[in-house]
């Protein structure tokens, strides 16, 4: 797998990322939010941080990128696109995925371990797990997915909710904390698998994220 | 020139996490009275435009295309000539 | 100076800087403003005033601590850079190094807690990534009136908040701290904060302006009228009803800073010895920095005030130099690399301007709109007179009868749920919660534990990092109290396996012009030299915070300590957490 | 019942961040007749009083005591009355 991992002004998980893909040897290149030129790529992640300082809303700015262009080409054809974090709000605010990430229902940024519930356990993002109940590093102040009722509904009955908080910890609709698209192509997460692939950190239930997305795609 | 001001609030369905926990601390503070409490966004933005229809129109494109999320939000304006 | 530019037109002349001293409310003394009159051969106008009551300040020149610090013990095999920079560094083997440092800023969060903490980690961070050092974390010690009264709650949460706001965004992970509550810090809370960052030794740099001819490059923010005088105001006491000095605040920007950061992390990656020196805008701001360099390398700079980059209009030179925007640095920069630098920072949206030159007069030049408004010697700028600092025994110290202290307990498992209720003692989770701490993907020990761990990246070393503070020791005995400081942080240090390398400080007093709190911060530093040496960790940065004081009645004296230890291999690191039922407790020591 | 509308905005000296940032993204979008913009915060605050000169004292007092940080923010404010 050829991956990209998109790099905005005030990106600060992007060197996390690509870290943990290293880990699981994927050819991963940062590309700047300006580049437009980026087809050569099987998957595009958007990583955590405060993009454009989160001024304003976050994602609401970094979604006028030069290089959303192409992220939305790319979801459209199909090829894996991930947002962690601020890369998910930058995918709801760009309408790649429905909702939007709003402020924690306590206002604060929570840093925190959660437990996580894999609600379908049959996407390219998490098909490599073996049980579904992990632990995942969660770190945001503007966490809080909030949709409609008929869009939640709508992403309950076509298993679009891919992740689920045990415990709400920032008042998420449906303790969402993990969606995709239709196509099951474009999956946008709050909590941070790459910061969950080393034991010696404390916690290794990231892992199962990259094996998915590096195990054959046809498994889907 | 012209200056538009511009105020975003919340959709009435939409949780206010900020207006709530500033209403309990005037309750705190003895403010009994007080019944509810939003909070919202407030822009002040300054623009050049030949005629205040040009001004207001504007500032409409430019406040639905990056100030509100339309989920979530709703705005409304004020708009006058200032000098530059 | 014939033809007064009109932004300067409304400023008293020097005869009436002469007559009406406003120079006092700045902080000089008559003596010293006598002094400077003498040393120019005529009066100073408002520029030269103001900028010789910022440098001369203590916050600027330690004038009335120096004595005690120019004691410390700051050398050994491991030190490649004691105090006197942005940072100190240590050789931790490989090539590497780590450079650290921690900052106070007390006086901006006690009137403005969220900026006040906020650009205290700003201001920080930039001491450590201005020594070419990439930061990897930052620590806090934090000191807070009792936590039951409604206002003391607002500053905690406000001065958490400012640094999570700030550190979380710029993603430099918050590892670790301490919180502590007692009612003598109520009206003057303090906010110290360290930051480390490692480097390869061949990027390290330092704030010296070398090299007649070189330029100095600013860059970052544009200059605007925020925290004009801050260094003044924060070696003045507090006054809890001068609302005026609130003006003094200055807004953060992290956003600003990551961009500022990462382009000068790549200045010195890319252009090595291209790029001169490098120091941050801090207290003082354009003046402290370019003045600094200028002294540092025993030379002069010539200023051109009109391309200092302004966010407001009609900014007299007086503004110019005194402001504390945040997310400014200067930069002294090769000529023929001059452009090649600047367009690393213009690329990433910020402005990079080249504003003066180094010169081989040893003169500080500022020109304004064709005129020269400053012209002074900027050795005698950077050297404020000697100052003697009388001492006394604190009357405590003599009379009280210290039993009084000694804990009487009759039932040790009520005094045990005594002390487990108190704030001071009961879990800061809750708090430290609110600061990302994993952000780099290195930490290998969190909050929570004695010290935190984080790994060198890329290689299997770790750094183990505290802070540690003694306030109510101190203050019964101000030598063992440092000492225990530094005890304590080591002990951190060693629960994690590391060997603790060396240290950084804080001193944090009441008003130095009194004879029994210098007494304090003198007893105190020796107690914490004595055991730096005898544990080997020399004190290769640090920062005074003086004039703590509400109406007059200093905090305790609160020396903080942070250390770092270097463990060779994270894998062997221990937590002091239980681990499981059946393991036993062994009590070691004395 | 009441109705007040807080508008806190920063002192002209007062770095505005975001400001700054929605200024430049609005540039880049093509609202090239922008001249600068200021981000403030909005309030909708509803609080009863017996008239209206008791409101508007309260609302003063409200929002010097929480909504606004002296130091780096001024405001202004509407009030009508509304019904409950
Ligand atoms: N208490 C102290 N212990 C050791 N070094 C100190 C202490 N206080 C200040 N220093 C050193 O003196 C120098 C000047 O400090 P400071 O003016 O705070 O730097 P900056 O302006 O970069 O913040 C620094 O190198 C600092 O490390």
């Amino acid at each position: 797998m050829k991956a990209a991992v998109v790099q905005f002004p005030g990106s600060n998980c992007d060197v996390d990322l690509v870290k943990a893909l290293k880990q699981f040897d994927v050819a991963v290149d940062v590309v700047s939010h300006q580049q437009t030129d980026v087809f050569d790529y099987d998957a595009l992640f958007l990583p955590g941080g405060f993009s454009f300082g989160d001024y304003l809303r976050s994602g609401a700015i970094a979604r006028f990128s030069p290089i959303m262009t192409t992220v939305k080409q790319a979801a459209a054809a199909g090829k894996t696109v991930v947002g962690i974090c601020n890369g998910f709000q930058i995918l709801t605010e760009a309408d790649l995925l429905p909702g939007q990430l709003m402020q924690n229902e306590t206002p604060g940024f929570i840093c925190d371990q959660v437990g996580i519930e894999i609600e379908n356990p049959a996407t390219r993002f998490t098909k490599a797990y073996d049980r579904t109940e992990i632990t995942l590093p969660v770190a945001h102040g503007e966490g809080r997915y909030y949709a409609d009722e008929a869009t939640v509904a709508q992403l309950n009955t076509q298993h679009q909710v891919v992740l689920r908080y045990q415990t709400n910890v920032n008042g998420s609709s449906d303790h969402i904390a993990g969606i995709m698209n239709e196509a099951g192509n474009v999956f946008g997460l709050m909590p941070h698998p790459e910061r969950a692939v080393e034991s010696l950190l404390g916690n290794a239930d990231g892992q199962g994220f990259f094996r998915s997305l590096l195990a054959p795609v046809d498994v889907h | 020139m012209y200056l538009g001001k511009v105020y975003v609030s919340y959709k009435p369905s939409v949780l206010d996490p900020q207006g709530t926990v500033i209403q309990n601390k005037l309750g705190q503070l003895g403010f009994a009275d007080v019944d509810s409490v939003k909070q919202g966004k407030y822009f002040e933005i300054k623009l050049k435009a030949d005629t205040k229809q040009d001004a207001a129109t504007q500032l409409e494109e430019l406040t639905q295309a990056l100030l509100i999320n339309p989920n979530t939000e709703t705005y409304r304006y004020d708009l006058e000539e200032v000098s530059a | 100076m014939s033809q007064v530019p009109t932004e300067m037109q409304a400023e008293p002349t020097p005869a009436e800087i002469k007559q009406s001293r406003v120079y006092q409310q700045w902080g000089l003394t008559q003596a010293e403003y006598e002094q400077i009159c003498q040393h120019l051969d005529r009066l100073p106008n408002y520029t030269e005033t103001g900028l010789f009551a910022a440098m001369w300040s203590e916050h600027c020149s330690y004038k009335k601590s120096k004595p005690v610090l120019k004691r410390f013990w700051s050398q050994n095999d491991r030190v490649i850079q004691g105090p006197g920079e942005g940072a100190g560094v240590i050789d931790i083997g490989d090539g590497q190094a780590v450079v650290f440092k921690a900052e106070s800023h007390n006086h901006p969060s006690a009137v403005e807690p969220y900026e006040g903490a906020a650009t205290g980690v700003g201001g920080i961070l930039r001491d450590i990534f201005s020594m070419g050092a990439q930061p990897i974390a930052v620590l806090d010690s934090l000191r807070f009136g009792e936590i039951n009264d409604n206002y003391t709650k607002h500053l905690v949460d406000q001065v958490i908040a400012g640094i999570a706001g700030y550190g979380n965004a710029i993603g430099i992970p918050t590892v670790g701290g301490e919180i502590a509550f007692d009612d003598v810090y109520k009206g003057n809370p303090l906010v110290n904060v360290m930051a480390v960052g490692t480097l390869d030794q061949a990027d390290l740099h330092v704030g010296k302006a070398r090299g007649t001819g070189n330029k100095i490059l600013y860059v970052g923010a544009a200059t605007g009228r925020d925290g004009i005088h801050g260094a003044t105001f924060a070696s003045s006491d507090f006054e809890s009803e001068t609302e005026q000095d609130r003006s003094a605040v200055q807004v953060g920007d992290p956003f600003l800073e990551k961009l500022v950061m990462d382009a000068t992390i790549q200045a010195v990656r890319q252009f090595g010895s291209d790029v001169v020196g490098i120091q941050d805008m801090g207290a003082a701001g354009l003046v402290s920095s370019s003045a600094e360099m200028a002294g540092k390398a025993g030379n002069g700079v010539h200023l051109n005030l009109d391309r200092v980059p302004q966010r407001e209009t009609n900014m007299t030179p007086y503004e110019l130099m005194l402001s504390e925007s945040q997310e400014r640095m200067l930069l002294v920069v090769k000529p023929e690399a001059l452009e090649r630098v600047a367009k690393l920072f213009t690329d990433a949206g910020l402005s990079a301007v080249e504003i003066g030159t180094v010169t081989d007069d040893g003169r500080y030049q500022l020109q304004f709109h064709g005129q020269t408004v400053t012209d002074v010697e900027v050795n005698y700028l950077v050297t404020p007179p000697k100052q003697h600092q009388a001492e006394r025994v604190p009357h405590r110290l003599e009379t009280e009868d210290r039993t009084q202290y000694q804990p009487q307990i009759e039932d040790a498992s009520a005094t045990l749920m005594q002390l487990l209720g108190q704030s001071t003692i009961a879990s800061k989770a809750g708090l430290f919660r609110h600061f990302d701490s994993m952000v780099r993907t290195d930490t290998v020990i969190r909050p929570g534990g004695d010290a935190a761990l984080v790994r060198v990246t890329g290689t299997n070393k770790g750094l183990a990092l505290t802070t540690d503070i003694s306030g109510r020791y101190t203050y019964l005995d101000p030598e063992i109290g440092g000492a225990r400081a530094v005890v304590e942080a080591a002990q951190n240090i060693t629960v994690t396996g590391a060997t603790p390398i060396g240290l950084t400080d804080c001193l944090n007093f009441g008003d130095p012009d009194d004879p029994e709190v210098y007494y304090e911060l003198d007893h105190a530093s020796q107690g914490i030299n004595t055991i730096a040496q005898r544990l080997n960790t020399p004190i290769i940065s640090g920062n005074v915070s003086l004039y703590n004081e509400t109406d007059g009645q200093p905090i305790y004296p609160t020396p903080m300590v942070g250390m770092v230890g270097l463990l060779q291999d994270v894998h062997q690191a221990t937590t002091s957490f239980v681990k499981q039922a059946g393991d036993l407790v062994y009590l070691i020591g004395t």
